[in-house]
């Protein structure tokens, strides 16, 4: 009996996650995010070009239309670093109008779209998909994130593929706040030990892992059935490891983590802001509920 | 990633599909959970009929999506559960099979893959509780004999048991994970005691273990001696990705029973139980993912178990517990009715945070042994 | 300028209060407690009698009906020591019913009453108040408490006073599950020490406290008050201080509180038991709410 | 037990209720948030302003009902916060008042009553954190003076302050807690550098101070050398029983504003939120008559705190965090625009389950100073 490919990454997925990795580490990295702190609402098209090269938006477009012609599973996995490093930009609107709104697929044009009675990146994009008559800015929560608000009751939007990739967006931030908790408890001192020696650190950290894994498994297994019932729990319990895990993350740095130098409430909010998309939980959970009674 | 199944797995699955829905119905009534010899019975009958059709030795030799398979489907289709068969099976085989001798594979293994004779595990001690390695019951090497001296708790089937995979001290100086051994006792021994526990569901699941200088052969031992601990290790990790396949499987069933209960009683209308239901099955879908996804990892790492084990445990006996809790909100006052179905299952939900390593010493293993967080002072 | 009587027992309630525990200290000691969970449905009416003697069931009887004249305060306070030690018996039915029905004040007569759906010692008792027609008996998880249901919709039932009384119990529960982890924690020993130093256990027999005291702060008040929106939050504090308190204390007992020797789970079930008087959480959820816009 | 106050306690709550009806109009307008000075000019002009109508030492004199009844009232007619006064009327103030010599006392308490000094506290220090004893900032002695040298963190207010309270360590070669001495050092000194420290909520609240070989009086040391964790400890548990009143009334009013809102946008026809608001009132109608059974039992006790306050900081904490959890969603897409009323507030509710000791430790404070379990070893 052969083994066959299960449900672990595969060498080209691993390969494609590496390099997406290697990537935003060479144009994003501390020294870039701390600049684009400093600088809200101007977003980077160099970079965004470059993104377009690598094949970030194209990556599902099919070959035979100049895209790369993979499928879900990869658009998680390079979501999920995007999200990891807190890369700004309206990804997500982008990746999903490449293939139909010219130019997107390689970077050349920024999209932004309604979402939750919201629009993100509304002045940096050349093209807005979506209702969005009546926009007034707010001050964004996010410094990397600008906002602006849409009048009328409108909150939903954002499609299928659209929740699932910010849930992917979701996991890469559960699971760097991991890290980075993880990394604190074991370098900071207190009461002459690492503050990772005492139970109470412990659990919180084990906790962060426990919530990023279990999300991890969710996220993965909808991007291979695609299904909206799938995405729907995806998207729930990677809401959950994001925001919980930023918040446990900051309770484990303590008042260090209360800076603004501090990365880790740079992705509380950008969690916040992520947990608005795809029309709340609301929606999702009565889906899961619908699908009890199937 | 994939989800699919191989041609030669789905045939698998057809298969003992096919066969479970034959000879299910030919299977006797259930018996009343007190009566353990009716109960031994049954469950060695069902071994029996498994190891007939080719499918007892599922759990050992089979790759881990098979045994996943199995577990699903004899689940799903309302299979008796392994039962008296457990430590057998699953706890003392294995570890006889990993570890023993040829001799003690031929003499043991054969009567557990064919439904012949039933083993209990003696590991847990009143005194040392999470803290296994504290264990006190000594044995004293008295020519080609151990003789052991002590008391073991949580025992299941103790009362109809052939054997018992005991672990002793052999060298009270030892470190202590360094001076315990590995024992197979036979139950018939001399000086062995029996005493029922009853747990706070009422029911006497589980047995304390008295022994009074009982005497076991050397020969009965697995592994060197005072080489114990590791050689129960290598039980302990053995089945840690498929351990809860079944009861996954399980509470998935029971969280469409519950929508649909809700519906008859009304209580469906309100939002929040509603929603609430939803985001069990959202946790209930996911674990099962992540079942598969530790199952897939075993198979391409030969069953090394990765993170998967200890963070399935820590949020699965979360979940159950959560379950159980939305259940006696489903039934409301009925929730105080032994006789409703889920409320003994709410009663027995609430030693899963504690049986097995306490949801508070998983988060230890887990803070230590994979985040590399250091041991406290 | 004088300081007057405040927010704390004063001294005639400590008298009482101490009064009421030891005559239960002496009457339903731990092997009483043993003895009734071997003999359920089993009711104790002499005790029942010494009860009503001293007090318990006419405690809120005008003196010029031949009561003792006090008010809930007092109650809550002789309630609570109840709760505390899992006395056994239709104690709130019969306490309301004291004044009302003849012989209940001095405990010669025992009355039940319908409550959430379900009555308590149907078949131990002399009188049922409330529509009882339809009864069914159910098999209780609580050994100490029979139980009948009650066919047909109506779940509501039970006072105001009986939702405070209720709740008065469950601070007991509250409290005596706080004193017995802390004393298990500080007597077993495991990796060397007691388990109760080991921070996960310090802070689960923290928050027991912080459950317990919170709850206490909120049946005292509603006691004094008597306002139905307080005692809406006292209910819904003693609960979970009740509830999640047992669970707690099992957790921190391990093995050794899931035998059937164990008090913890008597105390769980009774918890439950209690939390389904007074017409469940929805109807005290709603009345906070609706204090909220008034 | 008993709730309501005596005949003089109301005609007090009477009269304040009046002169703030009366004062609250003329007020000038609030600076802004950024504007450091114009904020010490705001706050102080309060303080006088309270001073001559004899409410200024409320903090100090008063009865602790009195002082919860002027927190309350102040709070429900929309006074201005104690602002830039905190540290010199509840902590400083009062340990000075404690502990000082009569010289200290007439030299630092009336211009702290009347506004016309500002203090700071000089307390945390980036490496200590938690564990406050661990402070490293250095005292030498040099004849009449102390010379400082070291760093604080998260000193509000010290841009403007005249003073700041200081704990130095004095004796390096005592244990931990012993060798630490309290200081009033001017803010004027050379060697002081203040840093402004921006926080996650954008704003800086706070300032880092770095001491170069500052010099400080020996006059201007509170209580003996090497005595001042006794001295501070003091000061810490002074203000326990009344330190969150005027929160928990705000809290009480924010739950009142979230509900109209609610009704506003429509999401009051969403039982769960609805319900969740109301659990809320529950939680905070327990935490205000926690706080009034903490301020009766100090009145009772002669203000020994008793178990109140570290329970009421553990509980209030994170139902402040709830609270603001709650606002969020009654926002909805609003929640994430800093202009809106309780986003901010959001923010800034992160720190309370870390500042003035992380829930974690007040944990184990409750565990093993109320309970009495055992330190870890």
């Amino acid at each position: 009996m052969t083994v066959p490919v299960r449900f672990q990454l595969t060498d080209d997925q691993r390969a494609l996650r590496d390099g997406v990795r290697g990537l935003l580490a060479r144009r994003f990295d501390r020294e870039t995010l701390r600049a684009a702190v400093d600088a809200p609402g101007r977003l980077d098209r160099a970079l965004w070009r470059e993104l377009g090269a690598a094949g970030f938006f194209a990556l599902r477009v099919p070959e035979a239309e100049g895209g790369v012609g993979l499928g879900l599973s990869e658009a998680v996995l390079a979501f999920e670093e995007a999200g990891r490093v807190l890369l700004p930009g309206p990804l997500v609107a982008t990746h999903l109008a490449a293939g139909v709104v010219p130019g997107a697929a390689d970077g050349s044009v920024v999209v932004a779209a309604v979402d939750g009675g919201l629009v993100e990146w509304l002045d940096a994009a050349d093209v807005v998909r979506g209702e969005a008559g009546g926009v007034v800015p707010l001050r964004s929560v996010d410094p990397l994130t600008p906002l602006h608000r849409v009048a009328g009751g409108a909150e939903g939007g954002g499609g299928r593929v659209a929740v699932l990739l910010t849930a992917a967006e979701q996991l890469g931030t559960a699971t760097r706040v991991r890290e980075l908790a993880v990394q604190h408890a074991r370098t900071r001192e207190q009461f002459g030990q690492p503050i990772g020696a005492f139970q109470a650190v412990k659990h919180l950290c084990a906790q962060l892992l426990v919530r990023a894994e279990v999300a991890r498994a969710a996220v993965y297994a909808a991007a291979v059935t695609g299904a909206p019932v799938d995405i729907a729990a995806a998207r729930l319990l990677a809401d959950e490891a994001a925001v919980r895990g930023a918040r446990d993350c900051l309770q484990v740095h303590g008042g260090m983590g209360f800076t603004w130098e501090s990365e880790v409430h740079l992705h509380l909010k950008r969690a916040w802001v992520r947990a608005q998309r795809g029309g709340g939980r609301t929606e999702s959970e009565e889906l899961l509920a619908a699908d009890l009674t199937a | 990633m994939e989800l699919s199944c191989s041609p030669e797995e789905e045939e698998f699955r057809g298969r003992l599909r096919e066969w479970l829905a034959r000879v299910l119905p030919s299977l006797p009534a259930k018996p009343s959970p007190d009566d353990w010899p009716a109960r031994r019975a049954y469950d060695m009958g069902w071994q029996r009929m498994l190891y007939d059709a080719g499918y007892a030795e599922v759990h050992w030799d089979a790759s881990p999506t098979l045994r996943l398979i199995f577990l699903e489907e004899t689940e799903k289709a309302g299979a008796p559960y392994v039962g008296a068969g457990f430590v057998g099976l699953l706890h003392a085989g294995p570890t006889i099979a990993a570890e023993g001798s040829d001799e003690q594979r031929a003499r043991w293994l054969p009567p557990i893959l064919r439904g012949e004779e039933v083993w209990c595990q003696g590991f847990s001690e009143p005194d040392a509780g999470s803290d296994l390695a504290a264990l006190r019951t000594r044995a004293r090497r008295d020519g080609d004999e151990y003789v052991v001296t002590g008391s073991k708790i949580w025992t299941s089937h103790a009362e109809v048991a052939d054997w018992c995979e005991l672990l002793v001290r052999t060298d009270p100086a030892a470190a202590k994970h360094r001076g315990i051994t590995w024992l197979a006792m036979p139950m018939d021994a001399p000086g062995i005691t029996v005493r029922p526990l009853r747990t706070l569901a009422g029911s006497a699941e589980f047995a304390e273990v008295f022994l009074d200088e009982v005497r076991v052969p050397v020969g009965n031992r697995v592994g060197e001696e005072n080489d114990g601990w590791r050689v129960t290790m290598v039980t302990l990790s053995f089945e840690r990705g498929t351990a809860f396949v079944g009861e996954v499987v399980a509470c998935r069933r029971v969280l469409r029973e519950l929508a649909a209960e809700a519906r008859k009683n009304g209580r469906w209308d309100e939002p929040e139980l509603r929603r609430r239901l939803g985001r069990l099955n959202a946790e209930f879908r996911a674990l099962w993912r992540l079942t598969q996804w530790n199952v897939s990892e075993a198979e391409t790492t030969g069953g090394v178990p990765g993170v998967g084990g200890s963070v399935f445990k820590l949020r699965y006996s979360h979940a159950r517990q959560e379950l159980y809790d939305a259940a006696a909100d489903v039934l409301g006052p009925d929730a105080l009715d032994l006789d409703r179905p889920w409320v003994l299952d709410r009663l027995s939900s609430l030693s899963y945070t504690i049986a097995a390593g306490t949801s508070q010493i998983q988060q230890n293993i887990v803070a230590e042994r994979i985040l590399g967080l250091p041991k406290g002072r």
